[in-house]
Order: structure tokens, then C-alpha cells, then sequence
């Protein structure tokens, strides 16, 4: 008995959560910016032959997630594969001079 | 098309050895595809040499075996020359023979 | 305790059986015969032992009896697969008489790989290409005179990544 | 907000590579491209790193580094699943096209034994050439359909025409033109960049690594890696030729993979092709 009792208070505190975090979360705006800003960095890595297949990934991921309405995961998403965009062109670019260090010679 | 069976039966005086490597998908039926769907099993049940109208190995094969599979053994009795007569069954019924010549 | 008699009778038979074709080939009598009609009888794809999902359940339904070690059959197989979709693995015996050579995976979701019927004057060699679904037991079980023995060997199977 | 801050992070910490690096370069930056000289250092990062190798075994891959792999290849060598294709190819070489032609004709000796020579720099184009870009541009030419680069027909052309060349030692030439030394160089270069979110490069498996486990797979040398192409792989369950090997090595270290006989494939191979010149032509070969 004292063992539901906890388990339903465990079950309120997680519903309570999520309702503030919903009422917290990102606009469906808040994701359209996110998202432009990622695919913005994304073609800027594919311009320096430098893409990475989690950033697409992730990209996808926050799409699905924006379909299902759910914009606060969505916005995350498009934040995490700006960041992984951002990781993949600061790597194309260091490796424009740092690829010689590994050469044979 | 080519045969689906590809022989090499090589004589060394009293015994003959035998290769053979055939060409087929060998679907377990407990692979998914890229779509995440069951490939059905397809497998080559069991494939039969004979040397002068006798049997001398049978192969009973599950999905087990690897694709495109192979097989090799040794036997007694034959001499250059003499003729091999290879063929298969698979759980769809398909078949294929062939024959080929000791070297 | 049923179970237990039964196996006991069924292995003295095939005791009996074994030592019957062994007699045969002291008398110099031509066990061809014998070991051809024992193919003969065999010749029907084994159905049942290919939808065995244990090693133990495949084996039994091939042969009915149960397998014992034997340091005269030797298996040559990897210790570590390059790919478990192609594990090469070989046999070879210096046991008299064999009639069937079987090949065994025992963590496969079906056990049984792959039965070979070997009739007298085809040697007890046999070498295949069997897939393995992960690192598990090898079985091979070789049927000879009427008996059973059996060996035992682990591969590890690991996969992907960027090799070749 | 945490994320905006690690941005920040990464592009100060650009700026500071940047800074360090233009002050360490200007001796790197001075190197004059020099292939012979690098052909003659790779091969012996090589055999120095794996003295117990002949040299001519190195286009084996990771059977040349592993005794139980060596012993599994043997038993496959013995008929090779590579077989299928390898025949296929000899077919269709031959058959000739609708309009009566083969591809005999589009190449130097009827296409025989000439594997060792690809890829090669088309002074007049001013680019590398591939023998499988070579092998579609004869179909096109032909008014034929180009075939896919990865595997299947492509590979199976490839096979064959490597089988005629086997033992036949890698010949790869740089004329003197300044833009095959830049293709070289690009190649060189794109070889040795880290990219794909694990920040591998082609080098960290295949020159730092050879040898070694990577989720339990051997890797194989670069050394004459491109030697063995096309290759029938176990995991593929099927053959893939050179643009699949590049391709797939690309989204296994999470970089997403270029077009197939995009330039910088064309160059590396024309890199890996140079620094692996003299040693034999071992293609098809079997991989697991």
C-alpha cells in the first residue's frame, strides 16, 4: 500500500515536470531559427567536402520530432547538429594545415 | 546462364579430390533486409555427387551454410577422365546439374 | 527414470549395432553392403534435425543417440572468425568405418549446419563454409561403426568496422 | 546555452590552432612535392614496422598481418568467392555492344593486362582517371548506360581485368605536368585529413593501425591496399570495388561519403596507387 502511494507521488512529480517543461518549451519559431541555423552550417561543411552523417542524423531527428509537434525536443535537436556542423567545418578547417603532421616522410 | 556449380575434381592416382562452390543466395530466413523485413529462408537442401552411377557424398545443408557455399572431400575408386555428376535441391525446388571430368 | 532407460537401451542397441558391422569386416565380409543400405536409408533430408533449435535436439534427431569425446576426430577451425558469415571449418578422422560427418553451431537459432553422408571408399575428410550468428561452440559429430562421437571447439565471432 | 558556449569554445580554439600553426609551418609549407621521395618513405614505414613481411604479401591485407587470418584466407583461396564475379566479368568484357563494339577497343592492348597502369593522369583533360571511370566513359561513348561504381557489373569488369594483370607490378606515372602533381598532392592530402566525427583519416587506420583490431576486424596496411581491388568482402556478403571501399570507409568513421570518382577519390587513388608502385597486382582479392 505505502509502496503505491509512493509509486502515484513519483507519477505526479514526472506529469508535473513535463507539464513545465512543456509550458517552458521552445516555440514552433524557436525551432524554424534552430533548425535554418543548423542546415546553414551543414551546407557550409559540405561546401568544405566535410559533412558528418551524425549531423544529418540529427538533423532528421529534430524534423521527426517538430512533425510530432514535440518543438522542444526538436529545437535541441536542431541545436545539437548546429553544434555537430559547427565541430565539422572547425575540423575541415584545422586539417587544412594539420594533415601534415601525420604524413610519412 | 553459366552453371550455378563450379568443379574442380582432381585425381592423385587412387584418390579423388573435389571442390565445388555454388552459386546461391543461402537465406537463413532469420536475416532482416534494409527495410527491416524477414528474408524468407532459400537454401540449398541437399546436393548429391555420384562417380559411375553411385552415390559418393551427400551434402544435407540448413541455412547454416554460407552463401554461395562450398564443399570439399575426397574419394576412392575413379580415374582421370572419369565423369562426376553434381546436383542440387533447394527448399523452393529449384535444381541445377552438372557434370564434370576428373583432372 | 523413463527417459533414462530408454537412452540406456537405445545406446546398447547401437552398441550392439556397431559392434554387429565390426564383426562383419573381421570375417572379411564386405561391409559395403551394410553401410550402403544404411545410406540408402539415410537418403531423405533430414527435416526434423534442421528445424531443431538445441545442438542436443538436432543430434538426437539425426541419430538418436547421443555423442562421446573423441581425440580421433580433429576439427580445424578459427580461433577467432574473420566474419561470421564465412567460417571456414574442417574435418578429418582416423576413425574406421564412418558413414556421417554433421556439423554443429550451438548458439545458431537452428543448430544444425550442415550433414554429410559418407559412404564406404569416401574419406572421412570434409571441409566447409558455415555462418556463425555469434562466439559459440562448434560441434562435430561423426558417425562411425555405429557409434558416436563427438568434438567440441570455440570460435569468437565479432563484427563490423573498417578491416580490409 | 551550453551548447553556444561550446561553439565558442571550438571556434577560440580555432583561432589559437591557427595561430600556432602559422608559426611552426613556414618549413612544412616549403616542401617541394616530391613522390619518389615519398614512395621510397612509405615503403619503408612499412617493412621497418613489419619486418617479417615480404614486401610483394602486403597487397594481402590483413592476412599478411595475422597467422589464424592467414591460414582462414588459404582455406578460402582454395576456391574463392570472388569466383562468380570474376567470371561474370570475363563474360561480359567479351560481348560486345549494341553497336558491335567491346571494351577491348576502348583500351591499350585490347584492355589486357593493363590494370597496373590505372589510374592514370590525362594530360589533356587535366585530371586522374580511374579504371572504372574509364570503363564507364567507354560505355557511354559506346551508347551505353554507365553502371553503378560500388559493386556488381562494375566490379565484376574490374575483377576481371584485374585478374589479367595479377602479379604484374603497380605502375603509376606522374608526367611532367604541373596539375598530375597537384592531383597527387590533393590525393596525398585528402589521405591523410581527419575527418567524420570519430576524426579519423584514412591514414589513422590503415598507417598508424595496420595490424591492429578495430571492433575486432585486422586492419590492412595502406601499402598496397589498392592492389587487391576490386575485393569480395564477407560483410558485404559480395564484391565492391575501389569507389566502395572509399565510400563505406568514409560513414564507418561518420563522415558522409562523396559521389563515387568525385575528384578527391580520383586523387587519392592516384595517391595510393603512386606510393604502392612496384609491388604486384593481386586483385580480385578476398576480405573478410
Amino acid at each position: 500500500m505505502r509502496n503505491m502511494m509512493q509509486k502515484s507521488a513519483l507519477v505526479f512529480a514526472l506529469i508535473a515536470a513535463g507539464a513545465v517543461s512543456a509550458l517552458a518549451a521552445g516555440s514552433e519559431e524557436d525551432f524554424k531559427a534552430a533548425y535554418a541555423a543548423a542546415e546553414a552550417a551543414n551546407r557550409e561543411a559540405g561546401k568544405l567536402r566535410n559533412q558528418w552523417t551524425t549531423t544529418a542524423n540529427t538533423l532528421a531527428a529534430a524534423k521527426k520530432a517538430a512533425d510530432a509537434g514535440d518543438f522542444d525536443k526538436a529545437t535541441a535537436s536542431a541545436k545539437e547538429a548546429e553544434a555537430l556542423a559547427k565541430a565539422s567545418i572547425f575540423q575541415a578547417t584545422s586539417e587544412k594545415t594539420r594533415w601534415k603532421d601525420l604524413e610519412i616522410r | 546462364m553459366a552453371s550455378t556449380i563450379r568443379v574442380r575434381a582432381t585425381s592423385s592416382g587412387e584418390t579423388t579430390e573435389v571442390q565445388a562452390l555454388i552459386q546461391h543466395p543461402m537465406d537463413s530466413g532469420f536475416v532482416k533486409d534494409s527495410k527491416g523485413e524477414i528474408i524468407p529462408p532459400h537454401f540449398i537442401q541437399q546436393l548429391i555427387f555420384e562417380h559411375d552411377g553411385k552415390n559418393v557424398f551427400t551434402a544435407d545443408w540448413g541455412g547454416g551454410v554460407s552463401k554461395d557455399p562450398y564443399v570439399k572431400f575426397a574419394f576412392k575408386g575413379a580415374k582421370k577422365g572419369d565423369e562426376l555428376k553434381i546436383s542440387w535441391i533447394d527448399n523452393k525446388g529449384a535444381t541445377d546439374t552438372t557434370t564434370a571430368k576428373i583432372q | 527414470m523413463s527417459t533414462m532407460a530408454n537412452d540406456f537401451s537405445a545406446t546398447r542397441r547401437l552398441i550392439l549395432k556397431g559392434a554387429g558391422v565390426l564383426t562383419l569386416i573381421g570375417l572379411g565380409i564386405v561391409p559395403l553392403d551394410v553401410t550402403k543400405v544404411l545410406a540408402a536409408a539415410n537418403d531423405k533430408y533430414p527435416e526434423e534435425a534442421f528445424k531443431a533449435k538445441s545442438e542436443a535436439d538436432a543430434i538426437k534427431a539425426l541419430y538418436g543417440k547421443t555423442p562421446e569425446p573423441s581425440d580421433k576426430v580433429k576439427m580445424d577451425a578459427p580461433e577467432i572468425a574473420e566474419n561470421g558469415a564465412v567460417v571456414p571449418i574442417s574435418v578429418t578422422t582416423t576413425l574406421a568405418d564412418v558413414t556421417s560427418i554433421s556439423f554443429l553451431v550451438s548458439e545458431n537459432p537452428v543448430a544444425l549446419v550442415a550433414s554429410y553422408k559418407i559412404p564406404a571408399g569416401t574419406l572421412p575428410n570434409v571441409a566447409n563454409r558455415i555462418k556463425m550468428a555469434r562466439t559459440s561452440n562448434v560441434v562435430v559429430v561423426v558417425e562411425a561403426g555405429g557409434k558416436l562421437y563427438g568434438v567440441s571447439k570455440e570460435v569468437k565471432v565479432t563484427v563490423g568496422g573498417c578491416g580490409g | 546555452m551550453k551548447l553556444r558556449s561550446a561553439i565558442y569554445l571550438a571556434s577560440a580554439a580555432l583561432a589559437l590552432a591557427a595561430l600556432t600553426l602559422a608559426s611552426t609551418l613556414p618549413s612544412g609549407a616549403a616542401d617541394k612535392v616530391d613522390p619518389a621521395a615519398d614512395a621510397k618513405a612509405f615503403r619503408k614505414f612499412f617493412t621497418d614496422k613489419f619486418p617479417k613481411v615480404k614486401l610483394e604479401d602486403f597487397v594481402n591485407g590483413p592476412y599478411s598481418m595475422n597467422e589464424d587470418l592467414y591460414r582462414q584466407w588459404q582455406e578460402k583461396e582454395q576456391f574463392p568467392p570472388y569466383e562468380f564475379s570474376l567470371e561474370m566479368g570475363k563474360e561480359m568484357f567479351s560481348k560486345p555492344f549494341k553497336n558491335g563494339k567491346t571494351y577491348a577497343d576502348c583500351f591499350p592492348n585490347g584492355g589486357i593486362g593493363i590494370r597496373q597502369n590505372y589510374p592514370y593522369f590525362d594530360e589533356k583533360e587535366g585530371k586522374v582517371i580511374t579504371l572504372e571511370l574509364a570503363l564507364n566513359r567507354c560505355r557511354e561513348a559506346n551508347g551505353e548506360p554507365p553502371y553503378s561504381y560500388v559493386k556488381d557489373e562494375m566490379a565484376a569488369l574490374t575483377a576481371y581485368m584485374a585478374f589479367t594483370s595479377r602479379g604484374k607490378p603497380m605502375d603509376i606515372k606522374i608526367p611532367n605536368d604541373p596539375r598530375a602533381l597537384e592531383a597527387y598532392e590533393k590525393g596525398k592530402e585528402y589521405f591523410y585529413t581527419r575527418r567524420g566525427q570519430l576524426n579519423f583519416s584514412c591514414a589513422t587506420c590503415h598507417v598508424q593501425s595496420p595490424g591492429e583490431r578495430i571492433r575486432a576486424e585486422i586492419l590492412a596496411p595502406a601499402l598496397g591496399i589498392v592492389n587487391a581491388m576490386p575485393i569480395y568482402r564477407s560483410e558485404w556478403s559480395g564484391m565492391g570495388t575501389t569507389s566502395r571501399r572509399f565510400t563505406t570507409c568514409n560513414s564507418q568513421i561518420r563522415a558522409v561519403p562523396l559521389s563515387p570518382q568525385d575528384d578527391e577519390y580520383r586523387n587519392v587513388e592516384y595517391y595510393l596507387s603512386y606510393v604502392s608502385n612496384g609491388l604486384p597486382i593481386s586483385g580480385p582479392g578476398a576480405r573478410p
